[in-house]
């Protein structure tokens, strides 16, 4: 099932004010903006491209997931690791915030599945906080968030996937052991998934592999397994060609617009895992 | 029509509302951006490059940023020229922006063959060959060889009576040359200029970021210098219409290219930093125009009577 | 000798206690920057372009800013070669820093004229012969074409047993055939790369900022990504050493080209910005390598095991 | 008698901090900083080479003379015209401003004249504070200042170069006579310089060319008349070459060690004023 091309009619390139920004532990940060029309249109694994910067230096905007949204405000929640990301955490109340979305194919809700894994990986987390509100809403009964990260101080906040919604399950899986379950989330997979009808991943490709890995093993599968990728992007909007994927059948597809959100079956993963690394940190 | 009236006649019957264009692999086949921004408002749109067979392009990754530019390394990845033909084509001729179609090709039938597909077809408004690709094997030979320029453009010239216009690579040691061949050639106008080879290094992994050579093709700001002095030597060789194409974020950028001897402007990575950059330059080139006074462009950009002026001043 | 070792030996008797030189045309003959920083710590100082009568120079304006580097247009304004052999020179032996004069002509004569003259001189280290001046007349034929930069080098090779260092020009169509023409003829290293040719336009006055043709030399940050592809493109076609130079702001910089293929790397524009800053490039290298705990300058930049990674992660 | 070479043997590149930012009318800045090198070893007419940001754009630093020195503390007196100047007049108290200098060759102070005659045009006041303090202190009994500007608003405050020394004469001109005698101040020149032994100016080359046609007309000439000069300057050192302008007899010097400061007869004033407009606003 080849997933369409994402719909570039609802984006419109719009310049909000930041409301807040929170440090969370460990260096993410969540940043909020009044963006009245990306916070109404925007669904569970779209993106946004944010500039927060004059001059050219950095001279692309850089892509973000929106994390959450409410009312006229949309939150991102990122972490600094290059120059732009830098400048985007150094924001403060009532700076601008420049946003184009929303941008890609979000997860699949179409139907709202019964039962839901949610998959995250560190920064991972940033499209879930939105997925899981669209799922409870849409009336999915289960939602179970496994959240994972090297050590405790960089799990996202178990809270702040749950927003306030206490039926969602959040289960927390450290390498170190520092918090939660000592090893990879991935291991919690195979307990987690049977008998759910959806799972939605998002984290470091070797972890999204290993899901895929993991999940081909579960008998029966979920019907639904997508996982969101990233890309090196030049626009976010399918003109520049710049962020081609590996493909499953041995094609490239494009991040930004296919994408960033595929079907496990669509990736080709070894390919992928294979990739020089364009952002090694 | 707009006050001052900023159309632009590249000649052959390609005239341009105005000399404000998207270029080549920065605007695809205008689809995406349609959905962004009013496009019908533009002078013009250069397609991606496009290939006689479907391309897949180079694998990841395809672009890197560097400090006021990016790299690219795309690999010609487009749909094939019966697609455009058939399907992109028809779509082109609803659209009141005039299209040019990017052509690339490895050899001079591949470049041949591009052409007697497109003829076939209506609702474009010219060609853009692409001899200066660096992205392809073999795709920087003809741009790099005045003599192999000019042989592939009058074949070209002999198969269609269209606008000809010749995208011309930066990467040679005389631009000018390569110009001269090609308007003698038939070419009706050149656009200067492509991308420069450029690379990034990841110091982290100790190598080049892009796969492959670990070259790819510089646009953005930080050409905009080079691009101007190639754009003003191609425009003292020839007297066919020059497209001026490399960092115009702005009006300001497009009317140093209209002064440095560019007949019309291309827009490319700016796009991708804004949609609504190329908008935005015609806006700011509109304004500048009311504001001067003036009735046409030329006005706006001619070289003012005396170039040398009150001397190095404190000029307060 | 400090540790790590940064030593580098380019062959023919140009050993260089580091890797970390100062660039053509822009330390002079060292005589400013001495009184400004402790040039003896520097790998080396490549000279003011010579050439064999003195120069004024081109007429002001001779440099210009643009976004992130300079236009320059000095036309070898210098005092002529026998004032070098016979007044510099002597003052050269008395400095530890190794001194490298580059030398420019217009002919084959004028370059083997310099030579000779210099011949009879001491105290300096080798010749960086300019093949690649973009600012006087002719000046760039020599680095335009292969067969002629070969003959050049062949006959300056037979005139010296001192080390020859070429400095190529970027503005070509194929650097690599011109490295390869060179190292053929003798030359004992190449450096790479001269400035690029680039224009500035004063929007205000409707023409360029520079006199004369409008173009200038184009240097500065702005050209590390194309003067690094440039420097692998010659690692990859010849066996001598390559001297890296463009752009170079820091150390991240510096290890950036010794990464892309460079043995040495010049310090040009940075010192106009900061006299400093060719010693801040040393000193940011030595840290990196006590650091990383290396006893030998290529470990510091010699490529991972494997260049391929764990991919394009989400890598927190 | 040709100038020597400045002298760099003083030269240092201090780091310091800004302690004051003053807005004079008509949009003039006058920057105080903290330079102890610089304010203890610069001599009028000299000027240092400013930097007050990161990264590479601007690239180069800009020059501007010293105006002012007092203990530890140094001042420039500028106005926005672009990039550079704009960021230097938005510095903060407490901001870092990096000075290398003094660079240059300053006005000829020895012997101290008798009399002296200061030409100022708009923000050519700039060195003049500082040569007012040291010819007085040299023993000068007879300081006057021409200080010329388009409008009142452009006028350096008279006050400014006095700095309290009520005994230097100070007489306007504008061009539109809003404030002093309606006028260029070159056409002061003749009146005020009769007997004088020395005149230094600074302004616009057109004034200063006009200048050096009024001291011409002159009987008998002042024994010494000099003018500071602007080039575009890459270095300020004396390594890039790039400060050329046109010597009297022909050949070129550099602004940044032959310079700024020139005896008139040292300059080619028809080549001054024939260069194509490198700085214009
Ligand atoms: C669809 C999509 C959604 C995303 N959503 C999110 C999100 O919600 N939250 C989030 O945090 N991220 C997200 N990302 C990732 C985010 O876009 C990137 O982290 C961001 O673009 C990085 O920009 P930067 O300018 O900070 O880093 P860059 O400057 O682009 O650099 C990235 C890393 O590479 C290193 N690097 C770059 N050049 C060199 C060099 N020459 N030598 C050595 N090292 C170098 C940098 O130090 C840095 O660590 C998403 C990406 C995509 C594609
Ligand atoms: C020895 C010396 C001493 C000096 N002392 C002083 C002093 O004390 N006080 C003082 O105020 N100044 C002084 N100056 C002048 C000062 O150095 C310059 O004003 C300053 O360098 C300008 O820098 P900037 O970045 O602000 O302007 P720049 O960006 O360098 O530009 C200068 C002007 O040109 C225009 N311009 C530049 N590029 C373009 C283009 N492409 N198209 C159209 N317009 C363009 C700008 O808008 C601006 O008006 C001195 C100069 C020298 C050489
Ligand atoms: C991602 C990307 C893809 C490009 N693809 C093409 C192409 O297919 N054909 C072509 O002639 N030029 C292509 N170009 C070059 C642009 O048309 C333009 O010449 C160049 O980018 C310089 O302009 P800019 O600095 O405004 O981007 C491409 C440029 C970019 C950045
Ligand atoms: C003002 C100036 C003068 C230069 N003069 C020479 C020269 O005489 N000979 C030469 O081989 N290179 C000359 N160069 C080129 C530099 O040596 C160097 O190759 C180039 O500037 C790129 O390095 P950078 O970006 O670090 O400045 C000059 C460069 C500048 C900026
Ligand atoms: S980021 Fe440009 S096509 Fe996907
Ligand atoms: S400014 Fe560089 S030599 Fe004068």
């Amino acid at each position: 099932m080849i997933r369409p091309l994402s719909d570039l009619g609802r984006a419109r390139d719009e310049t909000g004010e930041v409301v807040a920004v929170e440090a969370l532990e460990g260096g993410m940060v969540e940043i909020t903006a009044r963006l009245p029309r990306l916070a109404t249109t925007a669904r569970p694994g779209e993106f946004a491209q944010l500039r927060a910067w004059a001059g050219v230096d950095p001279l692309l905007r850089r892509p973000f997931s929106v994390a959450w949204t409410a009312g006229e405000l949309c939150s991102f929640v990122l972490e600094a690791v290059g120059a732009g990301t830098r400048l985007l955490v150094a924001l403060r109340p009532g700076d601008p915030l420049q946003a184009l979305g929303p941008l890609g194919n979000g997860f699949h809700l179409d139907p709202v599945p019964a039962r839901a894994v949610i998959v995250s990986g560190g920064l991972g987390c940033a499209p879930f906080p939105l997925l899981v509100r669209e799922l409870r809403q849409g009336g999915c009964a289960d939602v179970t968030v496994l959240s994972g990260a090297a050590t405790a101080s960089r799990l996202y906040p178990a809270e702040r996937f749950r927003r306030g919604d206490d039926a969602v399950r959040v289960v927390e899986a450290t390498d170190d052991g520092s918090q939660g379950r000592r090893g990879l989330v991935t291991e919690l997979v195979a307990g987690a998934c049977e008998e759910t009808a959806a799972v939605y991943a998002c984290g470091p490709n070797p972890m999204l592999a290993a899901l895929a890995e993991a999940l081909r093993h579960l008998a029966p599968p979920p019907e639904r397994a997508e996982v969101s990728l990233e890309a090196p992007m030049g626009c976010g909007f399918g003109t520049c060609l710049g962020c081609a994927l590996p493909a499953a059948g041995g094609e490239w597809f494009l991040c930004c617009r296919r994408g960033p959100v595929m079907e496990v079956s669509q990736v080709d993963w070894p390919g992928l895992l294979a990739l020089p690394p364009a952002h090694v940190a | 029509m707009n006050f001052p009236d900023l159309s632009v006649d590249l000649g052959r019957g390609l005239i341009l509302p105005n000399p404000v264009g998207l270029a080549s692999g920065t605007a695809g086949y205008g689809f995406e951006l349609r959905q962004l921004i009013d496009l019908d408002r533009l002078g013009a749109l250069f397609t991606k490059g496009t290939t006689l067979h479907p391309r897949e392009g180079n694998p990841p990754p395809r672009v890197a940023e560097v400090r006021g530019g990016m790299l690219n390394a795309i690999g010609l990845h487009n749909p094939g020229v019966d697609h455009v033909a058939s399907t992109y084509a028809p779509e082109f001729s609803r659209w009141s922006i005039p299209v040019v179609v990017n052509v690339a090709g490895g050899s001079v039938e591949d470049y041949l063959e591009c052409l007697d597909r497109l003829e076939r077809a209506e609702g474009f408004a010219g060609y853009e060959l692409n001899i200066s690709c660096p992205n392809i094997a073999n795709g920087l030979d003809f741009g790099r060889d005045p003599a192999a320029a000019g042989r592939l453009v009058a074949a070209a010239r002999a198969r269609t009576g269209r606008h000809l216009m010749v995208k011309l690579s930066p990467n040679v040691t005389d631009i000018a040359a390569v110009a001269r061949a090609v308007e003698e050639a038939g070419a009706d106008s050149v656009s200067a200029v492509n991308t420069y080879v450029g690379m990034k290094i990841h110091r982290g992994i100790r190598a080049p970021v892009l796969p492959g050579r670990g070259t790819g093709g510089l646009s953005g700001p930080v050409i905009k210098p080079l691009a101007l002095a190639a754009v003003a030597q191609v425009r003292a060789a020839v007297r066919i219409p020059v497209v001026g194409v490399g960092g115009i974020m702005d009006a300001d950028d497009a009317l140093e290219y209209l002064i440095a001897g560019a007949d019309a402007i291309q827009v490319g990575t700016a796009t991708f930093v804004n949609p609504a950059a190329a908008l935005e330059v015609l806006d700011g080139l509109l304004t500048a125009g009311e504001r001067a006074g003036v009735s046409r462009l030329e006005e706006l950009h001619h070289p003012t009577p005396s170039s040398s002026g009150d001397g190095l001043a404190l000029s307060r």
